[in-house]
């Protein structure tokens, strides 16, 4: 408190920036309430692609393992070696409120017919029903992943701005209240201090006036 | 050749392929191991044995049928040995070795673990586990195919042909399509210096196969709504029937619904009585279980044809392949519980 | 005159019908073999089945002796 | 005659499961099927019993099973064998298993090494034989190729169809190396063109890239043998070769030796352990719920009771047997159990070589016990030959008293023999004409005919075609009984209905042409001649409605079946013939040695031809001829639970 310079002009300076903190804090809270808002919005898009992608996975799963039994696995495996590639994907980012999440730019992995890799003469129709339900699925867990790290990311930022706003309402604004307060009381007392020191000065020199006269 | 005895054998052969009722009690068996209890007692009994070494359960059942179905192609190939009725015979068998081939080239393309190349393959063609092996060995597709020139193994000659393409655009689809077609082609070619009567009933066979493997592609790029100058390059020549020309007219009316009404009114007719449902839902694998029937039941009916011709012996590879299918069916579907009447759908009854 | 006839006639009749015979078993014979190799507990079906085309020699030997008997 | 077979459930509490098997193993009167299997649908299925050591006991089975496979075969002493046999079959079901396993470890991963190095190396061998096919075929052009060190050869393949690649990979080549390179080419078989190159190793990279690219194969060779030249290589192909087949006659040896030391002992173990693993399968048939068993099977009607109060007597009420009704196709499922006098007994023999009879037919078997003998007496028909053929099947039977099928055979022969000597007396046959030459019998005469077959071979004709008439009537009548049986099943009756149209109208048209026939060939009143034709008149549309157009045909091939049975006249006379030009060649030879030498030879042969022929024909009549008329066949056996089948519960 030493540091704190009871001036006037520190006074108004600690009020200015009360007045900043309180704006901030309700800026702040505005927005967690919008990222709230948004964070329930992702989290049910979530919720609806993580029930479709367990369906899509069972159904791709049912669809493999016909193609296994009818058409032998090894069969199915030589397609695997044809259709076998890494996958690359561009993620670019977004804000939300300040907040960066991933787009990622994709190409769909549903292939075509001739993009797989394998002349569709020795492979049957029902392995390319099982590759498709397991590229749909592919399809359906990227974005699943994409939404997943918006969600993340969101609410991560919304604890942070709690935070902020907490640290703003429990202890920036009553410490700047305080000192604004110990501020205004020293200056008071400076004022009392200074009125009495001059009334004392008066009657001294209202004495020493009364002295010269009466000597 | 002496259709006669050879005939006799394999009818006898065939006899011994398991009946319908068998194959019910496969179904009913409980689990796997019961099932294979059940196998045991079959003529699949040695490579159950022998399998049993190294595997169990379903691995031991698949690896097992697998090489008695390799075993069974032998024996036959064994019995025809000489002639022309060989060369049409490996014609037949030569299916395998371009799977095969694909496969390693596959495999190679992807710089895959040769033991687990290896395992992909089905030595049941002409070219045996031994060339297969060597062929598995080779560092690139390029030494694969030189291979199999080196060794004078006709296989090269569309690989080489298509391989700069390949090697310009990096898909392996130019050259599984170059081996592909020129199976067909060779074999059609083959057939037509015959006049005899079994050349005539191979390329019955073999022209319904291409049919269906054209009505197929059809089919299946309509669903994927592929451009009819793209589909083109794939559909196989040799049909007199179903040309180039007809077929563009199928693919031309766009929908699966619009390409079944051209089949109206030709032995491909029962396709289009597959329910709405699957039509609609574009479901391919539903159109080609009738199609893939229709080829087996047509082979496998051969067992009625001439019985001192290739008939016999073409019905046999097919009853053979077919009962092969239906165990893994039955294998497969003990382990994953599939509710009977779809395991009932999926098997093959001839 | 010595008649020829007759005794021509029955050995084309019995000779006919022993080739006939000997065709039909040469296929028989080579199929039952291939039968036999497969399923050795044929063998019994197999050798009646062989037996079966030996009508064509017994009517042809039948014929041959009713054509010496009767016409002689 | 067949025993009617009745279904049985047996159901008791689970505990007893055990005791009762043993008193059905004691009984042995119980053909077991599988309870678990739905008998029709919407039925519950019952789950299945499995016995805990089974899966121990088949993984042990097709491990030996393996092992076995890999060795090569071994001569096996059966004594040793059974002796082996024997001392495992005394040991506990856990020792054995103990044993056997101990056994595997030994053995399984030794065998399967040698065997996988073996199967490498013919592996091997067979691609070596690739490589040397075409290494032979350039070798030629290799002399005419400069030899410089540090340079490189490569073996190109062209298709002949490409043939102008050469010149561009001629150009293309000059350009790479500067002009130090070689090539020459040659046609290597009708569509391809090898071509030789050689250049310096420093533009190998180059070279190959570019190679990669053109439309030619380049030769593969293994890398060992890089660098080397090809005679070298063609040299060291031939090396490995013989190398290779040493190596393997060695492993062979090696296995050979693990064989001669082993393969008794596997074959004992292989043999008890399929036993065992068939005991314990009876489980998998019996049913269960949660407390109790369910065993079905079926029962010969005569034990019923027996087995009945054997389960009464040994738990009371707690084991039911139950009778469920059955419906008449249910009944048609039931085992065939023959269950003829002893006589009979070689016959079933000879119907179950080609297929059992259906519990539900008819079984020929008595009716073949009458016939078979008879037509081989008449055929063979000599008192002599007759003794001889019996002497010989009695030694035979003597001899081989262990095989089954040889003693059914030879009491056939014996039957056929005793038939043959009853023929031979009336023929006035003894070896021949040698019995009535020497005076001893002569033929006899009945009906006006004397039956010495050497003349009387119309009477001999007529009197088989009779004997056909009357044998295939007999089928065609047990053809109608069997289908009148089927009439109960309700989903054969339009069918058995045909079946007896068809047989009645076969008979009614077959009697109408014989009277045709006779009334035209005796000259008879011409009554029975249109009697005759209105019979077959009637007929004809009987038989059309029983079989269709080819119902029709039918009557062909009855006649012709009807016509077969000359055989029986025909087979006899070339025997009797036969003998007959024994006896006279014989009496032709000056010295009486040589001519009762070749008699006896001659006579010899004839023996063996009429123990063969006249007993296939006779069997082929029955089974061709006869059986087609009424005999349907495929029906599976009555095996009852009992010690034979190797049934016995653990």
């Amino acid at each position: 408190m030493e540091q704190i310079n009871p001036t006037r002009m520190e006074l108004i300076k600690k009020n200015a920036q009360i007045k900043l903190a309180e704006q901030g804090r309700d800026l702040l809270r505005e927005k967690m309430d919008a990222l709230i808002q948004e964070f329930f919005n992702v989290m049910e898009s979530v919720s609806q692609s993580r029930s479709e992608l367990e369906k899509l996975s069972d159904v791709a799963q049912h669809a493999l393992l016909i193609a296994e039994a009818i058409d032998d696995p090894v069969t199915l495996k030589s397609a695997s070696f044809a259709t076998r590639r890494g996958i690359t994907l561009d993620i670019k980012g977004k804000n939300v409120m300040g907040v960066p999440v991933p787009i990622i730019e994709k190409k769909r992995f549903v292939k075509s017919l001739f993009e797989r890799g394998y002349s569709i003469l020795g492979v049957s129709g029902r392995i390319d029903e099982a590759a498709e339900k397991y590229e749909a699925e592919l399809d359906l867990i990227i974005t699943l992943a994409e939404t997943e790290t918006s969600l993340r990311r969101l609410g991560s930022e919304i604890q942070m701005t709690r935070r902020r706003v907490n640290a703003l309402e429990q202890v920036l604004i009553p410490e700047l209240k305080r000192q604004a307060k110990y501020i205004e009381i020293t200056i008071d007392e400076r004022d009392r201090e200074d009125l009495y020191r001059l009334k004392k000065v008066k009657k001294i020199i209202e004495r020493k006036k009364r002295e010269t006269i009466n000597t | 050749m002496e259709y006669a005895y050879v005939n006799a054998r394999i009818k006898a052969m065939k006899s011994r392929l398991l009946d319908r009722s068998f194959l019910e009690q496969l179904i009913n068996k409980p689990d796997i191991d019961s099932l294979i209890a059940e196998l045991e007692k079959t003529t699949y009994r040695e490579e159950l044995d022998k399998a049993g070494v190294l595997y169990s359960g379903i691995h031991r059942i698949e690896v097992a049928i697998r090489k008695d179905l390799v075993k069974t192609f032998r024996t036959v190939l064994n019995l025809i040995r000489g002639g022309e009725t060989e060369s049409y015979l490996t014609l037949i068998l030569n299916r395998w070795d371009v799977q095969n081939i694909k496969t390693i080239l596959r495999g190679k393309k992807i710089q895959e673990n040769p033991s687990e190349i290896l395992d992909c393959l089905i030595p049941a063609g002409e070219l045996d586990e031994a060339a297969l092996t060597e062929l598995v060995k080779q560092p690139d597709v390029k030494a694969v195919i030189d291979l199999l020139a080196t060794w004078g193994i006709i296989y090269s000659r569309p690989l080489t042909l298509n391989f700069r393409e390949f090697s310009e655009t990096g898909d392996l689809l130019v050259l599984e399509y170059a081996l592909d077609t020129f199976y067909y082609q060779d074999a059609l070619s083959r057939l037509k210096s015959g006049e005899s009567d079994d050349a005539r009933i191979l390329k019955n066979i073999l022209v319904t196969e291409i049919d269906i493997n054209n009505i197929k592609t059809v089919l299946r790029s309509i669903r994927d709504r592929i451009d009819i100058e793209e589909a083109k390059r794939y559909f196989v020549k040799g049909s007199p029937d179903f040309d180039m020309e007809r077929l563009t007219s199928i693919m031309k009316a766009g929908t699966i619904d619009g390409a079944l009404k051209h089949l109206e009114h030709t032995p491909y007719q029962f396709i289009t009585t597959i329910p709405q449902e699957y039509i609609v839902a574009e479901k391919i694998s539903a159109f080609e279980k009738e199609l893939e029937r229709y080829l087996v039941k047509k082979a496998v009916s051969l067992f009625i044809g001439d019985p001192l011709s290739i008939a016999i012996p073409i019905a046999y590879i097919w009853a053979k392949y077919t009962e092969v299918t239906n165990i893994r069916v039955i294998a497969r579907c003990k382990i994953i519980e599939v509710p009977e009447k779809e395991l009932r759908e999926a098997l093959i009854s001839v | 005159m010595v008649d020829f006839g007759i005794p021509i006639g029955a050995g084309i009749a019995f000779g006919l019908g022993a080739l006939g015979t000997g065709i039909a078993q040469s296929r028989i014979g080579a199929a039952g073999a291939g039968t036999i190799a497969e399923k050795p507990e044929m063998f019994g079906l197999m050798i009646i089945l062989v037996a079966i085309p030996e009508t064509l020699v017994i009517l042809g030997f039948v014929v041959a002796s009713m054509i010496m008997i009767m016409l002689v | 005659m067949l025993q009617k077979m009745l279904k049985i459930q047996v159901l008791g509490p689970k505990k007893d499961l055990h005791n009762v098997l043993d008193v059905l193993y004691a009984k042995g009167t119980v053909h077991i099927e599988d309870a678990s299997a739905p008998s029709s649908p919407g039925e519950v299925t019952l789950k299945r019993m499995t016995a805990d050591q089974v899966g121990d006991i088949n993984v042990a089975y097709s491990k030996i099973g393996g092992i076995l496979l890999t060795l090569p075969k071994t001569k096996i002493d059966e004594k040793i064998v059974a002796h082996t046999y024997a001392n495992l079959k005394a040991m506990s079901h856990d020792n054995l298993l103990i044993h056997v396993n101990s056994v595997i470890d030994d053995l399984e991963v030794a065998t399967k090494t040698l065997a996988k190095e073996k199967s490498d190396l013919e592996l091997s061998l067979i691609n070596l034989g690739r490589y040397e096919k075409i290494i032979d075929k350039i070798r030629p052009l290799e002399t005419s190729m400069p030899k410089l060190e540090g340079f490189e050869v490569t073996v190109l393949l062209i298709q002949k169809e490409f043939k102008d690649v050469i010149d561009i990979i001629r150009d293309a080549l000059a350009e790479i190396t500067k002009r130090q390179f070689e090539l020459l080419s040659a046609e290597l078989d009708e569509t391809t063109i090898a071509a030789v190159t050689i250049f310096n190793k420093r533009f190998s990279d180059q070279v190959h890239s570019y190679f990669f690219n053109q439309n030619v194969n380049e030769v593969r060779l293994p890398p060992e043998y890089l660098g080397k030249s090809f005679n070298e290589i063609f040299s060291l192909i031939e090396e490995r070769k013989i190398s290779s087949m040493k190596e393997i006659a060695r492993l062979d040896a090696e296995l050979e030796k693990i064989s001669s030391k082993w393969y008794t002992e596997l074959n004992a173990l292989h043999r008890i352990l399929g036993e065992r693993a068939e005991e314990l399968s009876i489980f998998s048939k019996i049913g269960q719920t949660e407390y109790t068993f369910m065993l079905a099977g079926w029962i010969p009607k005569k034990s019923l009771k027996e087995t009945r109060d054997a389960l009464k007597e040994g738990f009371g009420g707690r084991v039911i047997v139950n009778e469920p009704a059955l419906t008449p196709e249910e009944m048609a499922e039931a085992p065939t159990f023959y269950d003829n006098p002893r006589i009979v007994k070689p016959f079933e023999f000879l119907m179950c070589v080609v297929s059992p009879a259906k519990s539900t037919e008819y079984d020929p078997s008595p009716l073949m016990a009458i016939f078979l003998p008879l037509f081989f007496g008449i055929m063979v028909g000599d008192i002599g030959y007759g003794l001889i053929i019996t002497a010989f099947a009695l030694i035979m039977k003597w001899k081989f008293s262990d095989r089954d099928w040889l003693q059914h055979l030879m009491n056939v022969l014996i039957l056929g023999a005793i038939w043959a000597i009853i023929f031979g007396w009336l023929y006035g046959e003894f070896l021949g004409d040698l019995g009535e030459h020497m005076g001893w019998i002569e033929p006899k005469t009945f009906f006006g005919v004397t039956w010495n077959r050497m003349e009387a071979i119309v009477p001999f004709l007529i009197l088989s075609f009779a004997i056909g008439v009357f044998h295939v009537f007999l089928g065609l009548v047990l053809g109608i009984v069997n289908a009148w049986t089927e009439m109960s099943c309700k989903r054969h009756v339009d069918k058995a209905k045909k079946h007896i149209c068809e047989k009645s109208g076969m008979i009614i048209v077959i009697t109408g042409l014989i009277l045709v026939i006779l009334g035209i060939g005796l000259a008879l009143p011409s009554t029975i001649v249109t009697t005759g034709a209105a019979l077959i008149i009637v007929a004809i549309p009987l038989i059309f409605y029983g079989g269709g157009a080819f119902g029709t045909f039918e009557i062909m091939s009855t006649v012709t079946n009807i016509l077969s049975y000359s055989r029986i006249m025909a087979i006899g006379m070339a025997s009797v013939i036969l003998a007959v030009v024994a006896n006279k060649l014989g009496g032709m030879m000056e010295v009486a040695l040589v001519g009762l030498i070749i008699a006896a030879l001659l006579h010899t042969l004839n023996l063996i031809l009429a123990m063969f022929s006249p007993f296939l024909h006779s069997l082929r009549l029955h089974l061709v001829e006869f059986d087609s008329k009424f005999y349907q066949g495929g029906g599976k056996m009555y095996k009852p639970f009992k010690k034979e089948n190797g049934g016995k519960s653990t």
